[in-house]
């Protein structure tokens, strides 16, 4: 099919997926509200199973986008393979949390139906700041994102932690929000427009570059979605926000924000500014030796399992940053590739730890993990594989990742980059490491833990994740494809736009 | 060529092998297996003795030029390398095969009686045969390698026997040392072997030989560290300055293996390794000077040092000593027939020598066991007087001293005599100042080597008995089997000169009837052969007369002379002086002092080398191991957390903080874009 | 006394509009920085997104009535930000019954 | 005379005139220890730059300037502070002088990458925007010329920032409601 | 002959390669599903099933040829060009069959050691057999590098949760050392991969067509130093072999035997199949090898010294291997055939025993439940067969004539002389060092008078422990009397290795002057004219 812009009526195609996720959105809140009325009382069991219908509903709209074809690269919405596949990350990932959330959100009384809706709108926002190709448009897509990112954070009233992260964690993003909103007011003057598309045209057509406003307004925008992705230095907020919200919602910020943010970030820099790589890569390499070097460093010493892993998040970005300074189809391509995997393996993690943890978050500490391999040793094993993925070792998702943006960067000649990454992530394997000797070499403390029981969704959620990352890792043939795919879809645009 | 086919080359070597498993398996099942041990030890080397004399009557029959080479398998063909598992059958190595089989079966005789109480008996006995094998194997090989083989088994052998009764630490300790130093004595094979293959490009002694006077110049520099490297191995081997000092101590072994390893046999070897090498050592008037210099001084050296000894086999351990020295100095002057010679002669005696000191100790033994006492069975301050105990030790001992001291007509009047006289003839062109020298000393320590024994001889048996009242009439001559092999070889040591009388000897005014043969030079001609005419082609023919004049015959007499003359005295001196039992006698004192502390030599080596050694091994273990390298290891994981931490602090939880970073970040980005 | 009119005259409200969205802008970073009061906090913000909207407005002298469009956008994501903001303020001060950051460290190294 | 008045600069007066107080207002919010005032200074400020929009010649925009943010977001902000009574504690919030130095370095070397970036106006793109904004202001008064291309061109932004508005609502009554 | 027919009726090169692989991983994971109690029978037995279908090799290899034989490959990631491609040559054969033979002695062995979590310890037993195997058959460098790695975690966890008091420090430093080093490897074979893509355009990480990507002397420089680091960290070459010591003493038994008998083998596998090959220009020139040669003599010579002093006889043996590699990483850098073969020999022997040394002496800890040598004395008299044993792999350990021991090194050091006659002078007093440190230690356990009363009622060697240790005794006497098989299985391989090393820097050093130690007095080029050609005499 089809899609012509000129008709406002055809977004509604285009945007099927981010439409149907919203109507089930707004269909929860409804049945949550009738069916509890104003009672204090925990929603019925069925809002997760409607949620996940509705993440379901939307991955097949999503789907079907591959049939259209658009005219033209000018549209708000991009319809591109790049963008049906973030999609796809973001719905699993929020499919993830549905699974992984449900005895924790029991425990700590917080089954409420607006959870659900808050993520699902999030999911929108998400795609909308992925997909779209008109900076106005992200801008908004990212507030769609972050707001209810920001409640979730909170959503947790008991919990001091939980609202002071999300206080911090909203009132940065705000500030950071609008460095972001005043590099998209700069390269509007300087480009005369918000539309990627039309962007790439005008730098390819030289009249800009001359000025300072892009660059600056690039500065601006690399502060935003470094922000966003948690790259060093706009981290800080991350440990804190990420200790502070509840486990699933940490788990969904670490996976489905930060790709959200990857993804949106790889498409304006470069489809919208492909043309001045020149300008933004040592952007890209400056954070992405930042964020990789100082994360490792500073996770070697956290003691603290969640916050070890916020740790970890950060430098995964950095190694996804090393895949945005490669700059080519490339790199385009190991990022996505790397995304899946990391969502896979950070979701795996945060489950475990969310098991670990008990009620009330009580066990976070390194210690909690002694022996529990022996104790529970499907977690153990799990855990094991999460950890040795994130390790970037062999035979798991994590490894051929890493060596798929080494490809890629090697492809630019960043050999320095390169290496930077792997002693990186040499750091990394110590703290990785210390969590798998605490849970296989160490005897299991002595008290009261209560036996570790897992439900049904959460199990599922574990051996899919491993599964995923263990065959990822011996035939990573299966997503190469994909990812290649993705990526080419995003640069044929940069590419056309040269032609328009 | 030659119409002579060996027979049954291999089984010589694997006879003994085979003892070994046997008893072996023996003491595996039981280690105080007697029937066994006392068939087979004996028993295989006595065979492998007759297939030997076999062969020899062959030998004599066929006139043999070449040797023969029996290849068994290829053992270490590499690249240009082929080394063979191969027996090499030649006048010289059948000597030494006759020479190890023969004492060695009258030991083993020997030793079933000496050990009989033994718990170890059937262990002692596979040691002792596999002893014997490796040690054909030594004077078999056909090669370098194979050689060593045999080379370093002898050494593992002797130092099991040395540490026969290892729960006693001083007797460990001697195997030890004598496995250490050895190993350094081998260092140097090795090297030379290394040498030679680079240089010839094999190892085989046929190959090498045909090419070494090609390959070599004359006293090149090569050639010269090739002998040389060898004989450090030769030293190690033969006990030689300064390698020598393991071997007194190896006396901790059993007496037999005494006789066997550390005097007839084993020892010999690097005279052997020299010997065989003739080609080689002949080429390098350096080495032959160092070679004969070092065998001078330790036959001079050792016999000081044997002067004072009172432990009866200490005494015999420094003679032995000087002994090898005396054979170095015939293979380092070049006449390597006086070398074998003298080693031959020496096995005989010496062998008898120990024997007989093994049966005084066996029965000074028994006797303080009887009376439960712990006095020093081997002192000789206790002993005196035993020769109306043991007549046939006496006896015997005294043949075998005066054969050692060089008193005609015993065997080692006419070995010694040669090689004293060799130094004295072959002191021409590059040698003459050296080889003078070397023969003073030689003349000197021939001195001393009869008054030691003599003492010896009259602190044992003369005077009256010091054991003890109630421990006397515990003393008894030895068993039928350990006398039968004394008996044997002291009439060996009577006759065992005469198969090379010099022809010198017919211009003497009173001994001129006697039938002069130079059998054992013509015998070992095919051998030695290239190595005399190299030298006489680069030296010159040797001088007929000897220092200020005189004739070898002259010479021969002067030194038997003065051998009786010493010997005769020193009885004389001796028999006045009454010893004390060793408790009550007096410490030696002033030069004494110095000769019975063996010179202080081995207190020397330690505070030189080994105990420096010791403290740089745990000095690099401590600092550079732990502190430096695995420091630096540690150090830099310790640096990277210590970075961690600094990171982490950051993390004030301070609002402003964040905000702070951000703006930085800000800054640094649009310094990126702007800059 | 005239004053020479011409040196104001020569220049244009835009562009000056866009020095004064810096000015302001950086007012807004600086408040972020020192300040310790949530509420505080958030006007700087607040005044940040309002820098934006006055640069967007100057800009559309040049490029056109998009960059006033934009202006009605940032208002409608600056109020529902203040909604949420507003709450999670209110929300923590229920704990601690303080907006002073300097009370929120629970969550550090 | 009336020739001074007739060509008197008054938009550039005005303009400074509000700036002045536009800046002024702001520095008085953020240094301001007492919540409600730095809260009034920030109202001035808006309005300030409510009347900047005008000289802009964007009235429409300068009028929601007025109503929404001066009047609903900023007695959204006076409420909650109202609300949690922090009206009268007068314990200074700002850190230490060090901190307000580096702060105004920062910000300003900030300010002044921006005012860089646009002060070489050639660099701005020239699509004489005002004077088409006049020409639509024209045939379809102010409001029009922004609702024209509002619901055109800007359907989509449009359709999500209701979204956004109901995930806020959603969010607030969560945090905000008084029963945990 | 027949036997080799009827292999060929069941395919039996085509397979064998890829079952011997994989064999252990089904292997392992019967274990870990099996009952506690059968795990070390069905770890046993499907380890001997592994050696027996490993037997064959030996007869059905060719020697006659260089080439790689029994191949098997597929494609496996085709977007990269990655392959699974294995075969073996003379060199991975034996190494190979030193893998499939100490499985079952390793694992007989650790019956009576391990006595906790026993499933898990096997099952990781089997996987690192894996590994090992894999690296030595792979000849596709991406996964070459993935066992490479692999081999590490079972590793880990054998050191970890096995192991003594220390055994996390040991397991982390272990595991953290040999990983930094090979990251840089994978660099390193990443960028081989772009330069072969860059000239020839195509995708792959095939070591045959890797051999042909043109280096420039720089390229080749960088790439030696992070292929060298990582295998010089395995061997392990001084001065990076601290881990070994740690790794050795903490690890259980078992642990160690795979240890010191498979895993350091690697490193030198690495020299020879990559190193050389990849880089000859590198690999032979003068200063590197220089540098090699030094680091290999101050192993050999420090390391013995080192060990003389160690109070652990575990810490002791553990010096000894890095001294044993040493002479190995002699023999490869000297390129000549002696060299590397004795090289290939001290591997093989040094495998056998040091591990039957560790065996032994974990046999002493399972007796007594100590290591430290002032614990022991006059045990010979309460357990002579046991002492017989020890004394004699003791002996070949430091290299006696007639046994495995004496050959590799005679080789290596002889090989090493033709081309660096000094450095092989200097190397040689490992013999005399060797007695210093080995003997002392067997007098100290075995000799002196028997005073520790717990020592008295010392049992002798079991009939299991006998069947562990008599095949190691007899192979290190076989190899020791008629060591030509091995050497012939490895002959072709290592002339043609040496061949192509030296036809491939030839150009390079073509003008450059023989340096001194070619001339030097002692070694004489004119009779080792292959040696003479070698660059690595070139200054």
């Amino acid at each position: 099919m089809q899609i012509d812009y000129t008709s406002q009526a055809q977004y509604f195609w285009v945007m099927l997926p981010e439409i149907v996720l919203s109507v089930f959105a707004m269909i929860i809140l409804l049945v949550d509200v009738f069916q509890r009325g104003d009672r204090e009382e925990p929603s019925s069991p069925m809002i997760p199973v409607l949620t996940v219908v509705g993440l379901v509903a939307a991955a097949i709209a999503n789907w079907w986008l591959l049939g259209l074809h658009e005219t033209g690269t000018a549209g708000m919405m991009a319809l591109d393979s790049y963008r049906v596949f973030s999609n796809f990350l973001f719905l699993a990932a929020g499919a993830f949390f549905v699974m992984i959330s449900n005895r924790y959100i029991d425990e700590e009384h917080l089954r409420l139906g607006e959870l659900y809706v808050l993520v699902l709108f999030s999911i929108v926002g998400m795609m909308v700041f992925a997909g779209s190709r008109d900076l106005m448009v992200i801008f908004i897509g990212l507030e769609l994102m972050s707001v209810p990112v920001y409640v979730l954070t909170g959503i947790n009233r008991r919990s001091m932690q939980s609202a002071e992260g999300a206080l911090k964690y909203f009132l940065l993003g705000a500030f950071s929000s609008a460095f972001f909103l005043f590099g998209i007011a700069l390269i509007y003057g300087g480009a005369g427009t918000t539309n990627l598309a039309l962007i790439a045209g005008a730098i390819d057509t030289g009249t800009t570059t001359a000025g300072r406003l892009i660059p600056v307004g690039i500065a601006f925008l690399a502060v935003g979605f470094g922000f966003k992705v948690a790259a060093v230095p706009f981290h800080m907020w991350t440990p804190d926000a990420y200790e502070g919200a509840p486990i699933p919602v940490t788990a969904f910020m670490a996976t489905a924000v930060k790709a959200a943010g990857f993804a949106a970030f790889l498409r304006v820099f470069l489809t919208g500014f492909g043309g001045m790589y020149g300008t933004w890569d040592t952007i890209a390499i400056v954070l992405a030796i930042m964020t990789m070097v100082g994360a490792n460093l500073t996770a070697l010493v956290e003691g603290n399992v969640k916050r070890m892993l916020a740790f970890s998040s950060i430098a995964h970005a950095g190694y996804l940053l090393v895949a945005l300074a490669a700059g080519n189809t490339l790199g385009a391509a190991a990022f996505l590739f790397y995304l899946v995997v990391y969502t896979l393996m950070t979701v795996g993690s945060f489950a475990v730890v969310m098991v670990v943890a008990g009620r009330g978050e009580r066990r976070l500490d390194l210690g909690s993990y002694s022996g529990l391999a022996w104790q529970h040793p499907f977690l153990g094993v799990v855990m094991t594989v999460f950890l040795l993925s994130l390790a970037g070792f062999p035979l798991t998702g994590g490894f051929i990742g890493k060596v798929f943006i080494l490809r890629a960067a090697l492809d630019r000649g960043l050999v320095l980059l390169s290496v930077a990454l792997v002693l990186a992530s040499l750091l990394s394997y110590y703290y990785y490491l210390r969590v798998a000797w605490y849970m296989w070499f160490r005897e299991p403390e002595v008290d009261g833990r209560t036996p570790l029981t897992l439900t049904p969704a959460l199990k599922w959620a574990l051996v899919l994740a491993t599964a995923g990352i263990v065959a990822l890792g011996v035939l990573p043939g299966i997503l190469l494809d994909a990812a290649q795919d993705g990526a080419t879809g995003l640069m044929q645009e940069s590419a056309t736009t040269v032609s328009r | 060529m030659h119409g002579f086919e060996p027979t049954l080359l291999w089984a010589i070597a694997v006879l003994p092998l085979l003892g070994f498993l046997i008893n072996g398996i023996a003491a595996y099942r039981s280690p105080t297996a007697k029937i066994i041990p006392t068939i087979v030890g004996p028993g295989v080397v006595a065979l492998a003795f007759i297939i030997a004399l076999i062969n020899f009557l062959g030998m004599r029959g066929a006139e043999l030029h070449e040797p023969i080479i029996q290849t068994y398998w290829q053992w270490m063909p590499v690249g240009s390398l082929s080394i063979n598992a191969a027996f090499q059958l030649d006048q010289l190595s059948i000597l030494m095969v006759l020479i190890i089989t023969g004492i060695g079966s009258l030991i083993h005789l020997f030793s079933v009686g000496y050990m009989q109480e033994d718990p170890g008996y059937a262990r002692y006995f596979a040691y002792l045969n596999l002893f014997v094998f490796f040690m054909l194997i030594l004077v078999l090989g056909s090669s370098y390698p194979l050689m060593f083989v045999g080379w370093e088994g002898v050494g593992l052998c002797s130092y099991l026997l040395i540490g026969f009764w290892f729960k006693d630490k001083e007797k460990a300790d001697a195997g030890k040392k004598a496995f250490i130093v050895n190993r350094i004595g081998d260092f140097g094979f090795l090297v030379a072997m290394f040498m030679v293959f680079s240089r010839i490009g094999a190892l085989d002694f046929a190959t090498v030989f045909a090419a070494a006077p090609t390959a070599f110049v004359y006293g090149g520099a090569v050639v010269t560290a090739i002998t040389l490297f060898f004989f450090l191995g030769a030293a190690g081997k033969s006990a030689q300055i300064p390698l020598y000092i393991w071997l007194p101590d190896a006396m901790a072994g059993p007496t037999p293996v005494s006789a066997l390893i550390h005097a007839a046999t084993m020892v010999t070897a690097g005279v052997y390794l020299v010997a065989r090498s003739s080609v080689l050592f002949a080429l390098s008037p350096t080495t032959m000077i160092v070679v004969a210099g070092i065998g001078a001084l330790t036959a001079l050296f050792a016999a000081t040092i044997g002067l004072v000894q009172n432990d009866i086999k200490k005494v015999l351990a420094y003679s032995t000593v000087s002994q090898l020295g005396y054979m170095f100095i015939g293979v380092g002057v070049g006449s390597y027939t006086a070398g074998v010679f003298h080693l031959m002669t020496h096995a005989f005696f010496k062998a008898l020598l120990f024997m007989g000191a093994g049966a005084v100790i066996h029965s000074m033994h028994h006797a303080y066991h009887a009376t439960r006492s712990h006095a020093d069975a081997q002192d000789m301050r206790n002993m005196g007087g035993l020769k109306k105990h043991m007549k046939i030790t006496w006896i015997t001992m005294w043949i075998a001293t005066l054969a050692i001291s060089g008193v005609w007509p015993f065997a080692g009047f006419f070995s010694k005599d040669e090689i004293i006289w060799q130094a004295a003839s072959r002191a021409v062109g590059p040698f003459a100042p050296w080889f003078r020298v070397y023969w003073v000393m030689a003349l000197i320590a021939a001195m001393l080597t009869a008054f030691y024994m003599t003492r010896l001889m009259i602190m044992t048996f003369h005077g009256e008995n010091r054991t003890g009242a109630k421990e006397r009439e515990h003393l008894h001559e030895a068993p039928l089997v350990m006398t039968v092999p004394l008996m044997v070889l002291a009439f060996l040591s009577v006759v065992g000169g005469w198969i090379n009388v010099p022809h010198a000897i017919k211009s003497l005014p009173v001994l001129g009837w006697i039938p002069s043969s130079e059998w054992l030079h013509e015998w070992l001609h095919p051998v030695t052969g290239g190595a005399d005419e190299i030298l006489t082609s680069n030296v010159g023919a040797v001088s007929e007369v000897g220092p200020f004049g005189g004739h070898e015959g002259f010479w021969a007499l002067a030194s038997f002379a003065i051998a009786t003359l010493v010997i005769v005295a020193t009885a004389v001196i001796l028999k006045k002086r009454a010893y004390a039992a060793a408790e009550k006698s007096p410490e030696p004192r002033g030069f004494a002092k110095v000769l019975y502390n063996k010179w202080y030599v081995d207190e020397i080596y330690d505070a030189a080398i080994v105990r420096p050694l010791m403290g740089l091994s745990r000095g690099l273990w401590r600092v550079v191991d732990q502190g430096l390298i695995d420091g630096a290891v540690n150090g830099v994981g310790y640096a990277s957390r210590a970075f961690g931490w600094v990171g982490s602090r950051m993390q004030t939880g301070q609002l402003n903080t964040y905000a702070f970073a951000v703006a930085f970040g800000v800054l640094l980005l649009l310094a990126v874009v702007l800059i | 006394m005239p004053v020479n009119l011409d040196t104001i005259r020569g220049l244009d409200n835009a562009q000056l509009s866009l020095a004064l969205s810096a000015v302001l802008f950086a007012i807004g970073v600086a408040g972020v920085i020192f300040r310790r009061n949530a509420i505080i906090l958030f006007m700087c913000i607040e005044l940040m997104l309002n820098a934006v909207n006055l640069a967007f407005v100057a800009l559309s002298q040049y490029v056109g009535i998009g960059g006033q469009v934009f202006v009605f956008f940032v208002m409608t994501v600056a109020a529902a930000e203040a909604a949420v903001g507003l709450a999670l303020v209110i929300s923590i001060f229920r704990h601690m019954e303080s907006v002073d950051m300097k009370n929120f460290n629970l969550l550090r190294w | 005379m009336n020739e001074f008045i007739a060509n008197f600069p008054m938009a550039q007066l005005l303009w400074w005139v509000f700036a002045s107080m536009a800046v002024g207002g702001g520095m008085g919010m953020v240094t301001r220890k007492n919540p409600v005032a730095s809260l009034l200074f920030l109202v001035l400020t808006f309005f300030s730059i409510a009347a900047i929009y005008i000289l802009l010649g964007a009235h429409f925009i300068g009028a929601i300037q007025v109503i929404v943010y001066a009047g609903a977001i900023m007695v959204l902000f006076l409420f909650t502070i109202m609300l949690l009574n922090l009206g009268h504690d007068y314990k200074s919030d700002i850190r230490g002088g060090l901190w307000v130095i580096v702060a105004f370095v920062f910000a300003g070397t900030i300010g002044f990458s921006i005012w860089y970036a646009t002060s070489d106006k050639t660099t701005i793109v020239q699509m004489d925007g005002a004077a088409r904004i006049q020409s639509s202001v024209a045939d379809l008064n102010a409001v029009g010329a922004i609702a024209q291309p509002l619901f055109r061109d800007f359907a989509v932004p449009f359709e999500l920032t209701s979204i956004l508005l109901l995930i806020a609502i959603i969010g607030a009554v969560l945090l905000a409601k008084r029963r945990v | 002959m027949n036997g080799v027919s009827v292999l060929d009726s069941i395919g039996y090169s085509s397979w064998v390669l890829t079952f011997l692989i994989f064999f252990p991983a089904i292997a392992a994971v019967a274990v870990f599903s099996a009952p506690e109690r059968l795990a070390k029978q069905i770890a046993l037995w499907s380890a001997v099933i592994e050696l027996l279908v490993s037997i064959p090799l030996w007869f059905v290899f060719s020697t006659a040829t260089g080439a790689m034989q029994f191949t098997a490959g597929a494609a496996w990631i085709p977007q990269w060009g990655i392959s699974y491609s294995v075969g073996i040559d003379g060199i991975s054969m034996l190494l190979l069959l030193l893998t499939t033979f100490m499985a079952p002695i390793t694992i007989l062995g650790s019956f009576r050691y391990i006595e906790k979590k026993q499933k898990a310890f096997y099952a990781m037993l089997l996987l690192l057999q894996v590994g090992v195997l894999g690296v030595f058959c792979a000849l596709d460098l991406f996964l070459f590098f993935m066992f490479w790695e692999v081999m590490l975690v079972p590793m880990y966890f054998i050191i970890g949760i096995w192991g003594g008091e220390r055994r996390i420090y040991a397991a982390i430093k272990f595991f953290l050392y040999t990983a930094s080093a090979s990251l840089l490897m994978l660099v390193g074979i990443m960028y081989l991969y772009f330069k072969y893509h860059a000239v020839t355009g195509g995708l792959t990480f095939e070591y045959s067509d890797l051999l042909q990507v043109p280096l420039s002397n720089l390229e080749q420089y960088w790439l030696f130093g992070a292929f060298a680091l990582a295998f010089a960290v395995k061997i392990p070459l001084f001065p990076f072999h601290t881990w070994l010591p740690d790794a050795h003493v903490e690890a259980p038994t078992p642990g160690s035997v795979v240890l010191a008998a498979v895993l350091l083998k690697m490193g030198a596998y690495g020299f020879l199949r990559f190193l050389l090959p990849l880089f000859p220009h590198a690999a032979t020139h003068p200063t590197i090898v220089a540098v090699m040669l030094v680091l290999a003599v101050i192993g050999i010579i420090y390391a013995a010294w080192v060990a003389a002093v160690q109070p652990d006889a575990k810490k002791l043996v553990a010096y000894t291997s890095v001294a044993h590699m040493g002479f190995v990483v002699l023999g490869i850098f000297a390129l000549t055939v002696q060299g590397i073969q004795g090289a290939m020999i001290v591997m093989l022997s040094h495998g056998l025993s040091t591990g039957a040394m560790f065996l032994l002496i974990g046999m002493l800890y399972e007796r007594r439940h100590t290591r430290a040598i002032a614990d022991f004395g006059g045990l010979a008299a309460v357990a002579p067969v046991f002492a017989a044993i020890f004394i004699f792999t003791a002996l070949v350990s430091i290299g006696l004539p007639g046994t495995s021991g004496f050959i590799g090194e005679f080789l290596a050091l002889l090989g090493t002389f033709q081309t660096h006659p000094y450095i092989a002078v200097v190397a040689s007093t490992g013999v005399i060092f060797a007695a210093y440190y080995m003997l002392p230690m067997v007098q100290k356990i075995w000799f002196n008078k028997l005073d520790k009363p717990a020592n008295e009622t010392m049992p002798d060697l079991s009939r299991r422990e006998l069947t562990v240790l008599v095949p190691l005794v007899v192979f290190m006497i076989w190899m020791g009397f008629y060591p030509k098989p091995f050497l012939d299985r490895a002959k072709v391989t290592v002339t043609e290795l040496i061949d192509l090393v030296e036809e491939r820097s030839a150009p390079v050093f073509g003008s450059l002057p023989n340096s001194t130690t070619a001339v030097s007095p002692l070694a004489v080029p004119t009779t080792t004219p292959p040696v003479t050609a070698t660059p690595a005499e070139a200054h």
